[in-house]
């Protein structure tokens, strides 16, 4: 085929025959066109700022908020500053997240090994469970927790009482708040001695089981060391924790420490519905470990419980981390729902309240979504890092 | 750059209004889903005025805390969502308060099995309260000034902090006192509910329009000034149609429209805002008044020659 | 080798082992065992084989449980099979069991496979079963690798772990099921060789396979199979050179030329 | 030594002798653990599932108009009866509910035939579903031509309303996301780091603030000509975050088919685009199916989020009508039907995708 | 048999269709082709042979583009093979490749695997095309399976049809990668069947294959390599009785005794 050789020569590659300068030119023009339109929107939203007459910085961060918070975990009033409210916020939806996914991964786990129990009555519930609570909206779910959660419950004047210190009603669970005094040091080292020394029986033990088999109750043990030992010291400098606790005063307990009926509710949605997910996760994480596997534990005299610890779960967890991840980061953002229900999550109190108050949008929305991204961002490093931490060592 | 306003609002055909997502007697959709209430009357006389239609309005609720995002971002041109007029907001957002409807000033209600006859009595009392509000910062400064404390519990909408306050989480419910009585008439049992008589703020409530389009702001705010200034003539929506022969040259101006041209509307404006919303005292009256189920007496926002403090400057 | 290896064999008790007494199992509708008898002595080694699909996984699957039969009796090591749960444990401790495809535990390293059942089944103390472990590793001829993975090694050093593995709860008798039918060819050997050792060793086998030269070297019996019953039962010279049954001739007519 | 030659007959497997009593035995008393597993199990239904069959059934009311007509203590469906026509169709106005109906029916029709197995023309009724479908939807329920009355989105709620924002967004998420996943597949740098970028921000974000993005800030963006419909606004704000979870299960789709499709793609001349087009993206729609259902089924839940912006879809008209004085205190019976209405179709979508997954599974070896 | 093949096929012609010319490509770090060096001419048949991993499917994927040289040059049909996109498009047109996998298209029947590239690429008309397709697909002897789609089909006849797609492109030089190496031992010989019918029709191939029966039948030349060289290159028949060197001899010592 001479005639092909002839306009084929080499080094006469026009350029857009070439892939590379190809490649160059597709991103020069994506490029100019990311850029056109981010200058178009931003140009378009400096002049909508100034036609409107509305003033964008950050200055109103320190400027005095005015408007209380029904739960912080740092000292909180209206005095402080909207850039406190941001805080307040932040940590409030950190402490609801944090612990709706330990509650969440805990149900989860349960309800996904129960889906496979050979019980059937005990696998049939699981599957309901499931089917319910992942296929009814979140939000409606919220929404259902929280006025079941508030109707049963008395008001103050009737509340329920545990131990004269802690009190349930519609407004809370009041429980005691430990006052620190003078002393209190000495409680603390002795703790930290008796870690060291429940630590050291810990080796012993393992030592002793490793050698001879025989096993140490170690858990009772460590701690009956680690309660123990800081309760004596406590009691021999003379209780130096005052323990504030709640009273009923005019309207309402106070003192003491208040986990409020918002917290629950969401807390307990969050974490039913993601639990659904879990569960399902783990369900199919188990059932992809191959049959052999089970087979093989068996064979080895392993019973079904020890199978599932031993082998089948540490394995399921490979296929089990990257969706659960997922569902971990679907639980942070949902937990944004709370600003249905009043909890003070950092979209209500921030991207609400404080947003509404001064007015800037732009910066507080940037903000709240700089926090849901940093948040992810953190979780998903976490969760890829223990991924690689399990996974199986291969040729 | 772009066309003012009023303009635009004539270009498109309709009047962009933001309202509440529901509270009685100021914006509340019936069980057809059509808008009703003084705010929503006032959106409706705007329109009457500027497109000679009082039903051209589309309406967007909106919870408090959209409110004024949605307003600056130029999603709706008017907000008429019981609005409380302060310096920041009329100030420092970007925003033009025109005038106002409605002289109210927060209140407390509380569940009448508590036995409380006075604010004073509240201290360490939890707060149902709607996020967003000057009452927020109002119910903070007043316990703060009294020494008492108190916890917040915080909604998005109205009617979700009723529900907060019907079932049980707050003894008090704290907003303006007009939306006090709104509200009680939502619950199950509204005589269970008593509004206690201590008033610890000012809200003036009004519309609010973007800044820095005065022919807009001049619209909405006369819109208003008609209103009141019609009930002060004497002219209603019944008696408006005969009363284009009057020889009272005060209400001759009205109904000739005075100033249209510079508001850049119709020259028939204010007796299309009467003809087709009423006068303020209508609007007052079938929607909060007597003749609702609120039941609201007219108190401040009685005329100025009868007691209350509603004034409007002369047309002419 | 044939005579050398037969003669270094230990005599066979008279205590038995395993005991199938017409048994049969259905899955759903499907008859799969019909009326299987097998007696297997103390020390024996026993080759079950047979076309594919005739059933001889499931005959040796019943023994430990890991299929459940539905009429008939199995008693191993004295202990009936039962739907007792007690029993079931009690026969797997003293049933090891080596798979086609190893089945090892990927997550654990070769001496954690090892030591896992007699650690956790057992409650041996760790360094006593590592020991034993190591032990059996060294038999198999692998004590340097106790401390990779099972995915690091090659199927033959795999197998080979999964012996040791079984080897480690010290069973009476040890069930194999197609070990060599996963390797490749250069592999097959050493499984092989590690088997013969244990045969040497005494050890009670039951074993399917298709290696007719295991069989002839170490079994004592070779039973074969064919539509879920057992067809022929035979020592492995009477068996190779004289098969009574037309179906065996068949059948080993086509395997040996292979 | 012959066992037996000859074929021993097949016979069928012995009956359970002890019947029910066995099964009952083996499933659920097969040991302590499981005994008391299943008494537990047992009294927990009977606390939770008697007082609500009580309440729900035969303590209900189902006959009436108002709230008069309900009995003490048993859960008042009369207020969903009543109000069942706004719960489905929002304010729209009465007399052209027929013009929703027929979209209903349509809809309904389309879907039967996608899902049936042995439908003719299926590639043709997907186009038309995709392209044609969208235009008669728009025309009737919005009107303005063909003499049909416009009736503006304001009006739109309910379930209606909750359907076209997820059909909608689903539809309209597909392409974005297509092209989302092959950008950031793909070996271009820039293209690759955007793509990424896009989707890992928009999945990083709550849909709430989202949507409050979409619904007031987005005129701030855009200039003041151009006025969007909030209905739009948040179609926007849910088709932008939808597609970055829709290329997820793209690439998922691509990456599960076999390298050897490209290379014989390739290999025969196909350039990329024709290749992508002919042989990758067909290939991965099918396999697709299951994980778009399933975004589809989430989305179709997280439409009820558009109540914090004021559009009223199913769960914001219920809400809108338990605020209503005259039926105050069913709040319940509204929860109830909302959760069951969504469940209904959650699940029936969630049955579907397992059907295909595992139909995807068996099918799939060639 | 082998000489009345050879007899029947057709004179080499003097046209070079394949050239590399000390070509070197790296997998990152790792040389995994060393100095190649392989001429084809028109009508030629040659074999690739050597040890896993020796870099045969590389070599013959480099000369489709499938895989990217670093130095050296590729000619194709008078085609010089570089980053231009033109000459890639020219010379994939003019080269049919089989895969081990077959890897047809499982969305598309065998007919329309066939015509996909002659429409789309060649823009052929689909009347034309399919005309073209049924008379290759009779030639590999499966028209009856046009209309069904390859999950139907069984691995032989899957492979027939990718041969049959190929051909459908009328390339000037057709690639085998180990094309018998997925199939079982039965249908192996349906497929080397149609490759030697290819042979005999004048096709230039190169094949990468371990099917020594078929190098010998058909192969003007067998190339050996190892370790990404080329070690020996040779007529089969010397190739076979007489290698020079060391590592063939090996090779073929292992691959024969198999
Ligand atoms: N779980 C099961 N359900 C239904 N039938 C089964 C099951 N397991 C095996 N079978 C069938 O039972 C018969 C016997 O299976 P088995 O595995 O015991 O055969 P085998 O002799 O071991 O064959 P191979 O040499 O292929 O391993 C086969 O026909 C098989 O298809
Ligand atoms: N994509 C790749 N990246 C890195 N190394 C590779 C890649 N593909 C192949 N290799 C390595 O290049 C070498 C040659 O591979 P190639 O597939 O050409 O061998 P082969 O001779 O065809 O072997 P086989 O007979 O196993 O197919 C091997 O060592 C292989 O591991
Ligand atoms: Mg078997
Ligand atoms: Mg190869």
């Amino acid at each position: 085929m001479p005639s092909k050789k002839k306009d084929l020569a080499k080094g006469r590659t026009a350029f857009w025959n070439d892939p590379e300068k190809r490649s160059m030119l597709y991103q020069i023009i994506m490029l100019v066109i990311l850029i056109i339109c981010g200058a178009y929107i931003i140009s378009n939203t400096l002049h909508n700022l100034d036609s409107r007459g509305i003033k964008t910085g950050f200055d109103f961060l320190w400027s005095e908020a005015g408007f209380g918070i029904n739960q912080s975990l740092i000292e909180y009033d209206e005095s402080h500053s909207y850039g406190r409210t941001f805080f307040v916020g932040l940590l409030n939806t950190i402490l609801v997240a944090s612990l709706g996914i330990l509650l969440a991964t805990i149900l989860g786990f349960t309800i996904g090994i129960a889906r496979l129990s050979n019980n059937w009555l005990i696998a049939k519930i699981s599957a309901v469970y499931i089917e319910t609570f992942r296929n009814i909206p979140l939000l409606l779910q919220i929404f259902f927790w929280y006025f079941a959660v508030l109707r049963p419950l008395p008001r103050p004047k009737q509340s329920i009482e545990l131990f004269d210190v802690f009190f349930l009603n519609n407004r809370g669970l009041a429980m005691p708040a430990p006052n620190i005094l003078e002393g209190f040091g000495w409680v603390l080292l002795v703790f930290a001695l008796s870690l060291i020394v429940v630590i050291g029986v810990k080796r012993w033990a393992k030592n002793r089981q490793d050698t001879t088999g025989k096993g140490f109750p170690i858990i009772s043990v460590s701690l009956a060391i680690m309660l123990g030992l800081p309760a004596l010291t406590y009691l021999f400098v003379g209780s130096p924790i005052d323990w504030e606790v709640p009273t009923l005063r005019g309207f309402n307990y106070r003192g003491g420490i208040t986990v409020i009926p918002e917290l629950l509710a969401l807390l307990l949605a969050l974490s039913v519905y993601t639990a659904a997910f879990i569960a399902e996760i783990v369900r199919s994480g188990i059932l992809s470990i191959n049959k052999g596997q089970t087979e093989a534990s068996f064979a080895l005299g392993l019973s079904r419980p020890k199978m599932l610890k031993l082998v089948i779960i540490p394995q399921a967890m490979r296929v089990i981390i990257p969706p659960l991840t997922s569902q971990f980061l679907n639980l942070v953002k949902n937990s944004s729902l709370a600003t249905a229900i009043g909890y003070p999550d950092l979209v209500s109190v921030f991207a609400g309240t404080t947003l509404n108050q001064t007015g800037q949008a732009i910066e507080v929305i940037a903000m709240t979504m700089a926090v849901y991204l940093t948040l992810s961002l953190l979780i998903s490093l976490f969760m890829n890092w223990y991924n690689k931490r399990i996974a199986l060592v291969e040729r | 750059a772009a066309d003012s306003t009023v303009k635009s609002v004539q270009k498109r055909g309709y009047v962009q209004c933001g309202v509440t997502t529901g509270l009685p007697g100021f914006s509340n959709p019936d069980d057809k889903g059509k808008w009703q209430g003084v705010d929503v009357d006032v959106c409706r006389a705007v329109a009457a005025a500027a497109l000679g239609d009082a039903n051209k309005v589309k309406y967007t609720p909106l919870t408090a805390k959209e409110r004024f995002t949605a307003l600056q971002s130029g999603e709706i041109d008017l907000l008429s969502r019981v609005t409380t007029w302060t310096i920041t907001r009329d100030a420092s957002l970007g925003l033009n308060f025109t005038g106002v409807t409605y002289y109210d000033g927060q209140g407390f209600m509380v569940s009448k099995e508590l036995g409380v006859k006075s604010a004073k009595e509240l201290d360490g009392a939890s707060v149902c309260i709607q996020s967003g509000t000057t009452t927020e910062l109002n119910l903070a400064d007043y316990f703060r000034q009294n020494g008492m404390k108190f916890e917040p519990v915080v909604f998005d909408t109205a009617d979700q902090t009723a529900k907060g306050f019907e079932a049980g989480r707050c003894d008090v419910l704290t907003s303006d006192q007009s939306q006090l009585y709104a509200l009680r008439i939502k619950l199950s049992k509204p005589d269970n509910a008593v509004v206690l008589p201590e008033v610890i703020s000012k809200e003036p409530l009004g519309p609010v329009v973007r800044q820095g389009d005065d022919q807009w702001f001049n619209l909405v705010k006369w819109t208003l000034f008609a209103m009141v200034n019609a009930e002060e003539l004497g002219l209603t929506s019944s008696n408006i149609e005969k009363e284009k022969k009057s020889k009272n040259p005060e209400v001759q101006r009205f109904i000739n429209g005075e100033g249209s041209k510079a508001l850049g509307v119709p020259g028939d404006w204010a007796y299309q805002i009467v003809k087709q919303v009423g006068n303020y005292g209508e609007i007052f009256e079938s929607n909060v008044g007597a003749s609702s189920p609120l039941k609201i007496e007219r108190g401040l926002n009685a005329l100025w020659t009868k007691g209350g403090i509603q004034y409007a400057p002369p047309m002419r | 080798m044939s005579n050398e290896v037969q003669q270094n064999l230990m005599a066979i008790s008279d205590e038995i082992m395993v005991e199938m007494r017409s048994v049969n199992k259905w899955y759903g509708e499907f008859h799969v065992l019909k009326d299987i008898n097998i007696t297997v002595r103390r020390g024996e080694r026993i080759v079950l084989c047979g076309p594919s699909g005739s059933g001889k996984s499931t005959t040796i699957r019943c023994i430990n449980r890991l299929e459940e039969h539905q009429t008939g009796d199995i008693i191993v090591a004295g202990t009936p099979l039962t739907n007792d749960l007690k029993n079931i444990e009690v026969i797997r401790r003293e049933v090891g069991m080596v798979f086609q495809h190893f089945n090892l535990f990927p997550h654990l390293t070769v001496l954690e496979n090892c030591c896992l059942a007699p650690v956790w089944v057992r409650k041996m103390p760790k360094k006593e079963a590592e020991e034993i472990a190591m032990n059996y590793l060294k038999r198999v001829k692998i004590p340097d690798q106790a401390l990779k993975y099972p995915g690091q090694l090659s199927g033959g050093q795999q197998q080979r772990v999964a012996i040791a593995r079984s080897l480690c709860m010290n069973p009476e008798v040890m069930l194999f099921d197609e070990p060599t039918s996963a390797l490749d060819p250069e592999m097959i050997k050493e499984v092989l060789d590690t088997m013969i050792e244990l045969a040497e060793d005494g050890m009670t086998m039951l074993c399917v396979t298709h290696e007719m030269g295991f069989a002839k070297t170490v079994a004592n019996r070779v039973v074969f199979m064919d539509g879920g019953q057992i067809i022929e039962e035979n020592c492995p010279h009477e068996f190779f050179n004289n098969p009574q049954s037309e179906r065996t001739q068949l059948f080993l007519s086509q395997i040996l030329q292979h | 030594m012959i066992q037996s030659d000859k074929k021993l007959p097949d016979l069928p497997p012995p009956r359970r002798s002890d019947g029910a009593f066995g099964w009952i035995r083996a499933n659920l008393f097969s040991s302590v653990t499981n005994t008391l597993l299943t008494l537990l199990a047992v009294y927990l239904l009977y606390i939770g599932l008697v007082p609500l069959i009580q309440w729900a059934f035969i303590d209900a009311s189902w006959v009436g108009e108002t709230r008069d007509d309900c009995a003490v203590g048993g859960a008042c469906w009369v207020f969903i009866k009543t109000r069942l026509n706004q719960f489905v169709y929002g304010f729209y106005p009465e007399e052209l509910y027929w013009r929703v109906n027929w979209v209903f029916i349509l809809f309904g029709v389309l879907i039967t035939l996608l899902i049936a197995e042995k439908t003719p023309y299926k590639k043709w009724i997907v186009i038309f579903t995709l392209t044609v479908f969208p235009i008669i939807t728009f025309y009737l329920v919005y009107g303005g031509a063909f003499g049909l009355e416009v009736v503006e989105t304001h009006k739109w709620g309910g379930l209606m309303l909750t359907l076209i924002l997820a059909v909608v967004g689903i539809v309209a998420a597909l392409p974005f996301g297509i092209l989302l996943a092959l950008g950031r597949r793909s070996t271009m740098p820039v293209i690759k780091t955007f793509c990424t970028l896009f989707i890992e921000i928009w999945r990083g974000v709550p849909l709430i603030t989202v949507l409050f993005m979409a619904s007031v800030m987005l005129p701030l963006f855009i200039p003041e000509e151009i006025v969007f419909d909030k209905l739009v606004r948040a179609l926007i704000g849910i088709v932008m975050f939808q597609s970055a979870y829709m290329a997820e299960v793209v690439r998922g789709g691509l990456q599960a088919i076999p390298k050897g499709q490209y290379e014989a793609a390739s290999a025969l001349g196909l350039s990329y685009w024709k290749m992508m087009g002919l042989i990758i993206l067909p290939q991965a729609l099918k396999l697709m199916i299951p994980g778009i259902v399933n975004t589809f089924i989430a989305l179709f839940k997280d439409t009820s989020l558009v109540l914090v912006i004021g559009l009223l879809d199913l769960l914001a008209i219920v809400q809108a009508g338990l605020a209503d004085a005259k039926w105050a205190g069913y709040s319940v019976e509204g929860y109830v039907f909302v959760g069951l209405v969504f469940w209904v179709f959650c699940f029936g979508m969630s049955r579907y995708s397992q059907a295909l997954e595992k139909k995807l599974d068996t099918g799939h070896k060639s």
